[in-house]
């Protein structure tokens, strides 16, 4: 899964890089590239055998990354995710408890709403598309795919906002424009994962 | 064109850097774990420690003020990015490592408060006592959501004083927030900085423009105009500040002038010259101030004008003996 | 293009910039006559002045450094000036008015030489008991003909505390020449400064390149060439100094590295940490170190580096307390 | 004679500045300038009676100025010059003798000679052709007239030179191929004092 994510990152830290530039510090890429090459360390090393382990040391992985707002926020969720009882990973309403639990855990951390121009642009849509398509009985990797549409389309949403947290909060007006990195990464990630599961699904 | 910094492998940038300031202190601070900078001869047992974090590239900021009558630790993170979570929770058991309680100081910017809130909720799940004060002095934000500036000095200093003292930590706090509530910063820009990873400059400006509301990264203030005069800049700045805490003549006021990197002393004193002479006019009493690179931004030209109102506590804490490498009180 | 100062009418640059000086530090300093800053409190009767004199711009140098343990005064010039010599003169004869000797250090410039020439010649005709040294450690030159560069701050530093400890005038001046003799430094720039009071940039500095050797005024150096890392600029320029002293392994030295201006303490930290590895590797002793702006060059980008063999006597005068106000140790 | 002088230096002080930026540090001519200000101020106001007396105090006003090497220079020579006993002005051999005591009081001041880029390429050539008219008989105007034209063609000289004295020395070659600004500023002060006796005599 991380793996995958991992890629999508590579591949875009230059543009997320340029586009926090714009009204940011312009380190958003390369701090998402040491989050995942931190991630991808972790799991190597990593001895957790639950989902819930694994969860939990990935994001505390995150905590650990010196990477200002971005990763406090992704860690935090990803942390978050690793308290619910998830069971199985190929179980898909354990799964979208666990995406719930993490975006809990985010309220504690950030007032940050979707329409503010950040990450929850990506991530509360993202958390949305996959419960309901679990609920509507979906498999995981389909729900990961509408889930990573849905981060896509929320990113892609945040060109038109004014951003309200973060750095970028100075800025008003200006930061209109361009869309948010943080949200932009969240797609990426989405975009991993769920490509990682079709793989998988293939394999 | 390449960056002009003397620089090595952008990526070792700040465990670099963190060891070049132990090596060059090495009787007065210590590195521990990555990237934390703490005291060589600890706090005798028992004190309020006081701690700290922030990103790098603002040198001495933060980690200059590690020592006797200031900091206690603090934890770096990379280039003008917060620490990760984790690293501020290590550093806040290993200062409660032997039942102390410690004083959590953070400077209003998203990551830092991220950080910093989340070691909070895991310092009081692991029960150590831990209080945090958040810095948020810069008048050019709305009230209530403010950036933390060179204030945070100020911060540093009296609630050292009153651990050093041995005071509680709810003294400690108490002080922390009473000098938080009592200060005022405003800062000004004329040329940008390079980031030293990035090799961007970190904002845009024209040649004859200032920017007066102007962030510590290059977050953009409200207030650009055409250069103006030392004597001008001055007296606006100042006009702003004392309006912003209500000060009222008879008053007494320490103010500090904190460079961000390329603007010469020389300027600072000239600036510095006007705002006394201001002051004396309006019969407010500059009772003790600060000159000098306190938190800078790289090669950033400009400089953080704050004021804080003083009462005999907080100025006999301001004036308590103090030793750590780039903040001295004899 | 208007250049990026706080500044006001560049003719009061220089009394503007010591009465704001003053004002920051109104316990520790005062003015005297035309630009001589001097101790508030003077030194006990009888022990030996310590004085100084020289251009202005280059802040906190030289007058940062009057105070208990250094400077007795400091003769200030204009910007990249020297003084008259009449203001050095006027400076000799109240540092000796109590019948006190006074010990003048001059930075070998031809303009701070000539009034220092001039006003010792008035003051041995007047009778006053002065002796002068030459601070001449820059290496660009050829020996018998260089320049003095930040050195000079270890000659204030060891004499001063000599003259504190109620040393006679020829010990103090003992000490000074045997500091100057022992001291090497290479200065390398980056990028120019402008001009305060002109307006013009001091030297001209492509792209990508650095200059080593290059004076406090930009005056022009011998090594031009392709910008370096941190670490290959620290070993060029430690090689060089290294070997025009003739250190040998085992021995013990000084370490000073001056931030230019706009150059940051974050570079000065990653140059001090390749310094300290490479004495380590060559069992030279890091006997103690300063880093930081001590004699800048506006906002000009570079450093100094200067080295200095220590022995027991010049280490103790070093450590002994000093408190000016750009210089303090307890 | 200081305010011909004067005038001259005021037409002259932002090219002098510009010759200066190209070795040196670009404000010889301010510093002319606030010399000769100085100079005019001290004249004004002064209650010296004799020439001696007029010249020490002249020398010592000039040696007042903050301006690095050229004030001493100046200075030096101008307070030499009043160590000689001059006697009237208009007396022809009296001022050679005091030219001559103010070189022989700037000896103690600096070792550099003509030749080597200085404002003594101007002053010495000036003091000798002034002496010479001065033993071959002629009027004061007449000899401050050769000296003035051995000024300018003295400085004019120092355009091939290579500085050995002052901040240009460490340019080596590079400073050859434009005159040094003391020695211009010398002939400008020489031209100054002919001006002055020409009017004199006019009058
Ligand atoms: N308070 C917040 N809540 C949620 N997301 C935030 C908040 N502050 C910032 N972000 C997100 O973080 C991103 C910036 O990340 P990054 O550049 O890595 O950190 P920094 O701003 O500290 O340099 C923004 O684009 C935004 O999506
Ligand atoms: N040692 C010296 N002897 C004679 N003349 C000198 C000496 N050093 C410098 N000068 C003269 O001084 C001139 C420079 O004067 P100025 O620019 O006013 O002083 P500074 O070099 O201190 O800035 C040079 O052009 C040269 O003529
Ligand atoms: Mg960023
Ligand atoms: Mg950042
Ligand atoms: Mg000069
Ligand atoms: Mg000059």
């Amino acid at each position: 899964m991380f793996a995958e994510a991992a890629k999508q990152i590579r591949r875009e830290h230059e543009s997320l890089s340029r586009l926090d530039c714009i009204a940011g510090d312009g380190d958003h890429g390369t701090t998402m590239l040491r989050t995942v090459e931190k991630l991808e360390g972790t799991m190597e090393t990593s001895s957790a055998k639950t989902l819930n382990e694994i969860l939990r040391e990935a994001g505390w992985a995150v905590l650990g990354v010196d990477g200002g707002a971005s990763t406090a926020i992704l860690g935090s969720f990803i942390a978050g995710m690793g308290e619910a009882d998830i069971g199985e990973e190929s179980d898909c309403k354990h799964l979208a408890a666990s995406f719930e639990a993490g975006l809990r855990a985010l309220l504690k951390q950030t007032k940050a709403k979707p329409g503010d121009k950040t990450m929850m642009d990506a991530l509360v849509p993202a958390v949305q598309a996959f419960a309901s398509a679990a609920s509507s009985g979906k498999s995981v990797s389909e729900a990961m795919k509408e889930a990573a549409a849905a981060a896509r389309a929320g990113a892609d949403s945040t060109r038109d906002m004014i951003a309200r947290y973060g750095r970028a909060k100075f800025l008003g007006e200006k930061t209109r424009g361009s869309p948010d990195p943080g949200a932009t990464s969240i797609a990426l990630f989405f975009r991993g994962f769920s490509d990682a599961l079709t793989q998988m699904k293939e394999a | 064109m390449r960056m002009k910094k003397f620089i090595n492998d952008p990526k070792n940038l700040v465990p670099e850097l963190l060891e070049g300031f132990t090596l060059a202190f090495p009787d007065r601070i210590r590195l521990r774990g990555t990237n934390t900078i703490v005291r060589a001869t600890p706090k005798e047992p028992g004190k309020v420690r006081v701690v700290t974090l922030g990103g790098s590239g603002h040198e001495p900021g933060l980690s200059g003020f590690v020592g006797k009558g200031m900091l206690d630790s603090s934890v770096a993170g990379e280039i003008f990015a917060a620490p990760g979570a984790v690293k501020v929770i290590e550093a806040l058991r290993e200062a409660c490592a032997g039942g102390e309680r410690a004083l959590l100081i953070v400077l209003n910017h998203a990551g830092d408060v991220l950080a910093g809130n989340i070691a909070m909720q895991a310092a009081e799940r692991e029960g150590l006592k831990v209080k945090m004060v958040l810095t948020q002095e810069d008048i050019s934000g709305e009230p209530g959501d403010r950036r933390g500036l060179v204030g945070c000095v100020a911060v540093y200093k009296v609630a050292g004083a009153a651990a050093e003292k041995g005071a509680s930590l709810d003294t400690c706090l108490e002080v922390a927030e009473r000098m938080e509530r009592n200060m005022r910063t405003l800062a000004v820009a004329v040329r940008t900085a390079t980031h030293p990873a990035t090799g961007q400059p970190i904002f845009e400006m024209g040649d004859d423009e200032m920017e007066i509301g102007m962030g510590q990264h290059g977050e953009a203030g409200t207030g650009r105009m055409q250069l103006k005069t030392a004597n001008e800049t001055a007296e606006i700045m100042l006009e702003k500040l004392l309006a912003d805490l209500g000060v009222q003549p008879g008053e007494e006021l320490l103010v500090m002038l904190n460079g961000a990197g390329a603007t010469a002393l020389m300027e600072l004193y000239l600036i510095f010259r006007r705002v006394a002479q201001l002051l004396e006019a309006k019969k407010i009493r500059l009772l003790r101030s600060a000159i000098g690179e306190f938190i800078t931004t790289q090669e950033q030209a400009g400089f953080q004008m704050m004021i804080a109102r003083m009462d005999p506590e907080l100025t006999e804490l301001w004036d308590a003996p103090a030793d750590a490498p780039f903040f001295a009180k004899l």
